[in-house]
């Protein structure tokens, strides 16, 4: 594991009005790593997201992305310099075919999407390593369907294809299983484990044994704060982590 | 994987899917393709003393495409594109008299022109979004119409811009009263930038274009600027529609002021809307049902038609969004779901 | 000098009223259903021309205000529940294209009715006489709109203020979705708001029918003025909507008194700069914000 | 209602309709607005029109002696521009084959033939667009209506006359509400008169507090308007009497405001308002009576004639002549000849086409606003004999 960290968080702030979200939240990401970041309801799990990938903007505080600093940086930018997510609800182009949702992004990555003219081949390309990246989660077979017409469970897994075909180096999953029956949610896990061993992830999951089994490093957040932080053999054992799940405010 | 393929019927592919028209496997889509621009060249040797008719219908056929491209494709909700026809049309029409009657060149400098003030009233507004947009766009064709209405040195104001004079296109074909050279000069105009919106909407920006408007915060996601294409395509639209005013301009040999009014926006977008947006063929068919139904309505009854104009309008958006070009799949569908009711014995 | 000051804050009051009055129906069911409603001043027409057909048969001037309120109250409440709702969950431009057919068909409607030519309403003489207000003789029909509409503004005020109902409608304008949540009948405070809105649009172009005169292309000819107002006020803003009404008509008179050349595009410049400035209007509420 | 769902069955066919010019058959095609703001004058047109054939029949014997019928076609411009009135006009010309063309209420739209006029060599009968220089704009203009500086110069006359000596003016913002004002203070002032204030209102203004406190505090003899008919000039009136500018004695003088079909939509405000036009509706000439008698005959009493029907009779009057003179098929060039220096009469009184200008020349009648058995009426207090349009004779044709 390398030195430094790919993603590097200090301080972050960020408060609406009164309501504190972030609170001085330190965060290092390195390459390969995987965190799991849990807390109650409202603990600002995905405001920290949001505020990772821009669109969010924080009060104070520092992102340092491979020694490049983001955090003044919109969010489209961020991506390109290899920082995905995906969305605690589905946010995709329900208009249009799977593939296609796929491709889209692949053409932005490769940075050809805003041609009028001569992309033919290119787009080919596109959805040709669409079809394989499908394939490579398991849905190859709806490559054509309408989105609007999946399944739930499937548009989550669309997500994160979506998010893996930005080819990014810190992949931030918003509860990837939030939502789908619990009868589907192994499929989830089964791509979950199987994600490329370079790229670091965060991953945002209520599920714990999904979180124990998955996560080497686990953060605990609290009012928009880090009330623990630590392998998941501590975390399970903390009382005050206890605590906090079982309801009873922190002081 | 069988738990996640639960299947579900699978409907029509809607306009946006992509490669639906792209790759002209059936036959039929080959007959769709030719069918308007068979009519419209047909049209031309069989359109008698109606053929000034027609070039207006293919100045707003034009039209309507530019608002296709901005509207249908990137989802700008504008009320605002008449400030872009009527500005290409002044443009065209002030470059006949003070600057060179060359109908090409009066028609870039239009082009040009139109689309400058996409690029810089869309830079100002894009930020915005739904109504506010709305308003803004609106605000803005409504200044440029008041300016014009004062600026009577300039624009002739209410009395319209008087006594422009147009070459010969290529010095040879002349614009004289039967019409024939503006309708061949307007049809080619719509070809060409038909060719281009085509090319566009099937283009990976045109896909960006349609995920824009499907889900801006998703296409943000995937790292696209959204700000930026929506300006792109809003300065295309801006001097397409440039575009169709210097026609109108050149055509009529005339300006006047009604080119700026909100209510030739109101019109264009009811035609784009009575065909089907996205379909770059939805402001064909609108725009020559719309003056098909005007032309027959007003001669009936006082305001008949802006009575029919108004249901259809209702109409259209309660029962029929994809449009005209849509009551095809309703038809079908309302086919399939009666053939399918069990028989009452 | 001071007289003219009056004078001219009476005159832009007066007018600011009616805006106010046509405005606030609209302010709140945009803010409420996010129904851009091009149409709402179809509803002031059609209250002005119950009104004008009545008083014209001689009917006692103040029935045919509540006549004028009741008729477009009711047709907007049947608007409403035919048009209207399947609205709701659709985009900007099937409202406005939808609203847009409407103004047509009342348009056309209208003419066939009581013809092109701008209908005329009848007032009391003692509404059609000058009075004097001390430092000057005034309209007695300018005084009677300034009375009208700061009645209707107090009432407002309480109901939204102090009410269950206002409790529930700024609750549902705050958030819709929520409001549904706790079991609110959202559907029912819908219609009856947008009722309440028609109504005071029909009673306002009743009233101010002599300042915004009857005609057909009355909607369309006014709307922008309208919906200048609610944006600018901030959609779903009572008082925002009060305050901008009343400036639009200060601004306005005293533009025609120092600017007499007329220059109509610098309304539009000022709202163009507001809503790039302020792009929720002045007092946005919450869910607007 | 009815009529509308009878009228959609007629739809095909008229779509369909093709025109096919027979031998006798004189076309004449009619363009105006028929629909939208300006929908009046259509009907106006076409009622006044019906009139006079049903008066005076539906054909004409020519030198031939042969009946030849006229065969007015109606098109409509539908309020919309003069880019459609072009397009109307080509269709007209090219595929009904029409000898001459009538109507156009406004002026752009009248402006907007002019190329079809002279290259295709149809005269162009103008029955109301009163911008004082249309005529010029093609040979085969002739105009029966009026032009604003005709009542306006007599306006002005009259007032100084009548021992007014400051005016305030307030016009229109539009071509012809320049127009009026450039030609009412130009001949105000050249009396020795003085205007103490000039204000230009937006074109559809319904709210003029403010303009009338400015009038209130300039103190003027007498307030000149220039406002469009309908609710701008109704509200106009309602604000002078509500501001007390009736009451402080300043007299209220305009031209077309006041004419007997706007009448009704005022209140008794407008009493005792001057007014100088070419068209009394209540004077007594034989055929003004004829024409009234027979709109009533056809349309019913709520029909009245305005000065769009009076053109519209007089410019059918003119055609007939021509026909009757020349036959059907006459060189465009040789009908209009034929109407230059022709002397009609017409229900307005005396009128003259301008054998130079092509234009009217006509008495301009000042007229009084007065309540006669309940109803508002004009009433004649004086007239200007044979004037001839003042703008022309400023600017004489340039010699090219």
């Amino acid at each position: 594991m390398s030195a430094a960290p790919v993603l590097s968080v200090r301080g972050l702030c960020k408060n609406f009005g009164a309501l504190i979200v972030a609170q001085a939240i330190d965060v290092d990401l390195f390459a390969g790593a995987r965190v799991g970041l849990i807390g109650p309801n409202g603990a600002g799990k995905t405001t920290f997201v949001n505020l990772l990938t821009g669109f969010l903007h924080p009060d104070a505080g520092t992102i340092t992305l491979d020694g490049l600093s983001i955090e003044t940086m919109v969010a489209e930018r961020r991506v390109h310099h290899g920082l995905a997510r995906t969305h605690q609800i589905n946010t995709l182009l329900v208009e249009m075919t799977v593939r296609d949702n796929v491709a889209i992004a692949i053409a932005e990555r490769e940075k050809f999407a805003w041609r009028m003219m001569r992309y033919k081949p290119q787009w080919r390309a596109c959805l040709e390593e669409a079809q394989t990246r499908l394939d490579q989660i398991g849905i190859g077979a709806i490559g054509d369907r309408i989105v609007r017409e999946l399944p739930y469970g499937q548009q989550r897994l669309l997500e994160i294809a979506i998010a893996l075909a930005l080819k990014p180096r810190v992949l931030l999953l918003d509860e990837p299983a939030a939502g789908v029956p619990s009868a589907e949610t192994h499929h989830i896990h089964d791509v979950l484990s199987k994600l490329p061993k370079d790229i670091a992830i965060l991953i945002i999951e209520h599920d714990m044994d999904v979180i124990f089994r998955f996560a080497q490093e686990i953060i605990v957040l609290v009012q928009g704060r880090v009330l623990r932080r630590g392998v998941p053999a501590e975390i399970a054992t903390d009382p005050e982590v206890r605590a906090v799940y079982l309801g009873r405010t922190v002081v | 994987m069988t738990a996640l393929n639960r299947d579900e019927p699978v409907a029509a592919p809607p306009a946006t899917s992509f490669g639906a028209m792209t790759s002209g496997r059936s036959w039929l889509a080959l007959v769709g393709h030719a069918l308007p621009w068979a009519i419209i060249i047909v049209f031309y040797f069989m359109a008698g003393g109606y053929l000034s008719l027609g070039t207006q219908v293919l100045i707003w056929i034009l039209f309507a495409l530019s608002l296709d491209l901005a509207l249908g494709y990137a989802g700008i909700v504008t009320l605002g594109q008449a400030a872009f026809f009527g500005l290409g049309a002044y443009a065209a029409g002030l470059f006949a008299i003070h600057v060179s009657p060359d109908p090409i060149l009066g028609h870039i400098a239009a082009v040009l022109i139109a689309g400058l003030f996409g690029l810089v009233t869309g830079a100002m507004i894009l930020h915005t979004t739904g109504v506010t947009f709305l308003m803004l766009t609106l605000a803005i064709v409504s200044i440029l119409f008041e300016y014009a209405n004062q600026a009577r040195s300039l624009t002739g104001g209410d009395d319209g811009l008087q006594g422009v004079k147009i070459d010969p296109i290529f010095g040879m074909f002349e614009f004289n009263i039967f019409g024939e050279t503006a309708y061949v000069y307007a049809a080619v105009v719509l070809f060409i930038w038909f060719l281009i919106s085509w090319r566009i909407v099937h283009s990976p920006f045109g896909r960006s274009l349609d995920g824009i408007r499907q889900n801006a915060r998703r296409m943000r996601a995937i790292g696209t600027p959204v700000w930026w294409r929506l300006l792109a395509v809003y300065t295309l639209s801006a001097a397409m529609a440039g575009s169709a005013g210097a026609l109108s301009a050149h055509a009529t040999r005339f300006v006047g002021l009604s080119v700026l009014s909100l209510l030739t926006s109101g019109i264009v977008t009811v035609m784009l809307i009575l065909g089907g947006t996205r379909r770059l063929y939805g402001a064909f068919v609108g725009a020559a049902v719309y003056y098909l139904v005007q032309d027959a309505t007003a001669r009936i009854s006082p305001y008949f038609w802006e009575f029919v104009v108004g249901l259809m309008l209702i109409a259209t958006v309660l029962f029929l969004e994809g449009g005209l070009l849509d009551l095809g799949r309703v038809g079908r569908r309302l086919f399939d779901r009666l053939r399918r009711r069990p028989d009452p014995t | 000098m001071l007289s003219f000051a009056a004078t001219v804050l009476l005159d832009g009051v007066s007018y600011g009223m009616v805006l106010f009055l046509i405005s606030v129906g609209l302010t709140i069911t945009m803010g409420l259903m996010r129904v851009v409603n091009l149409a709402h001043g179809s509803f002031a027409m059609i209250g002005g021309y119950t009104a004008g057909y009545l008083t014209q048969k001689g009917v006692n001037f103040y029935f045919a205000l509540v006549c004028a309120a009741a008729v477009a109250g009711a047709l907007g409440g049947i608007a409403e529940l035919t048009v209207y709702r399947p609205l709701y969950r659709k985009g900007e431009l099937s409202q406005v294209l939808l609203t847009i057919g409407l103004v047509f068909v009342v348009t056309a409607v209208a003419t066939e009715m009581f013809g092109a030519f701008p209908y005329p309403m009848v007032f009391p003489d003692y509404l059609a006489q000058p009075v004097n207000i001390g430092f000057r003789t005034y309209p007695a029909y300018r005084l009677f709109l300034i009375a009208v509409g700061a009645v209707v503004a107090a009432v407002m005020w309480y109901l939204i203020d102090n009410s269950l109902y206002g409790a529930k409608l700024r609750a549902a304008v705050d958030n819709s979705k929520i409001a549904r949540c706790v079991g609110m009948n959202v559907n029912i405070l819908f219609t009856g708001t947008f009722i309440i809105g028609c109504a005071l649009a029909g009673l306002g172009g009743a009233v101010g029918a002599q300042i915004l005169s009857l005609e057909p292309s009355y909607a369309l000819k006014y709307v922008v003025l309208f919906l200048v107002v609610v944006i600018v006020g901030g959609e779903g803003s009572f008082k925002g909507s009060f305050i901008a009404a009343i400036a639009l008509g200060i601004i306005d008179t005293l533009g025609k008194y120092f600017v007499t050349q007329a220059a109509p595009y610098l309304l539009y410049a000022a709202v163009f700069v507001l809503l790039l400035w302020r792009p929720q209007g002045l007092m946005p509420s919450k869910a607007a914000g | 209602m009815k009529k509308w769902l009878a009228g959609l069955s007629a739809v095909g066919a008229l779509v369909t309709a093709i025109g096919s010019a027979h031998a006798d058959v004189v076309k004449v095609g009619l363009i105006a607005d028929f629909t939208g703001a300006f929908a009046t004058w259509g009907t106006q047109f076409q009622q006044a029109v019906d009139a006079y054939q049903a008066v005076n029949g539906k054909s004409v014997k020519g030198p031939d002696g042969k009946e030849h019928e006229i065969q007015f076609i109606y098109r409509d411009n539908a309020s919309a521009g003069p880019d459609k009135t072009k397009q109307l006009a080509e269709e007209l010309v090219l595929r009904e084959k029409v000898k001459f063309l009538a109507g156009f209420d406004l002026s752009p739209h009248a402006m907007a033939v002019a190329d079809i006029a002279t290259q295709a060599k149809i005269p162009v009968v103008i029955m109301n667009a009163a911008t004082a220089s249309i005529t010029r704009g093609s040979p085969y203009y002739v105009r029966v209506s009026m032009t604003i500086p005709q009542h306006v110069v007599s306006l002005a006359k009259w007032a100084y006359d009548n021992g007014i000596r400051k005016v305030y003016t307030i016009v229109s913002d539009y071509a012809p509400g320049y127009d009026a004002e450039n030609y009412f203070n130009k001949t105000f002032k050249a009396l020795g008169g003085e205007i103490v204030g000039s204000a230009r209102t937006p074109q559809q203004e319904t709210n003029y507090a403010a303009y009338m406190e400015k009038v209130l505090q300039a103190k003027p003899d007498a307030l000149y308007m220039f406002q469009p008919a309908g609710s701008p000039s109704i509200a106009f009136v309602k604000s002078y009497v509500e501001r007390g500018l009736k009451t402080a004695g300043i007299k209220l003088i305009g031209t077309g405001e006041t004419q007997q079909l706007f009448l009704p939509n005022f209140t008794d405000d407008v009493i005792g308002v001057v007014t100088a036009f070419h068209y009394t509706e209540t004077n007594t000439n034989p055929e003004n009576i004829a024409l009234k008698s027979q709109l009533v005959k056809m349309f019913g009493d709520k029909a009245v004639p305005d000065i769009a029907s009076v053109a519209a009779w007089d410019g059918t009057k003119l055609i007939y002549q021509a026909v009757k003179e020349l036959g059907p098929n006459a060189d465009g060039a040789k009908y209009v000849d034929f109407m230059k220096g022709k002397k009609l009469d017409s229900p307005r009184g005396p009128i003259m086409i301008d054998p130079a200008e092509r234009d009217v020349i006509q008495n301009i009648y000042i007229r009084r606003v007065e309540k006669r058995d309940g109803k508002l009426v004009n009433i004649d207090i004086g007239q200007v004999d044979m004037v001839k349009d003042p703008w022309k004779i400023d600017n004489p044709p340039k010699s090219n």
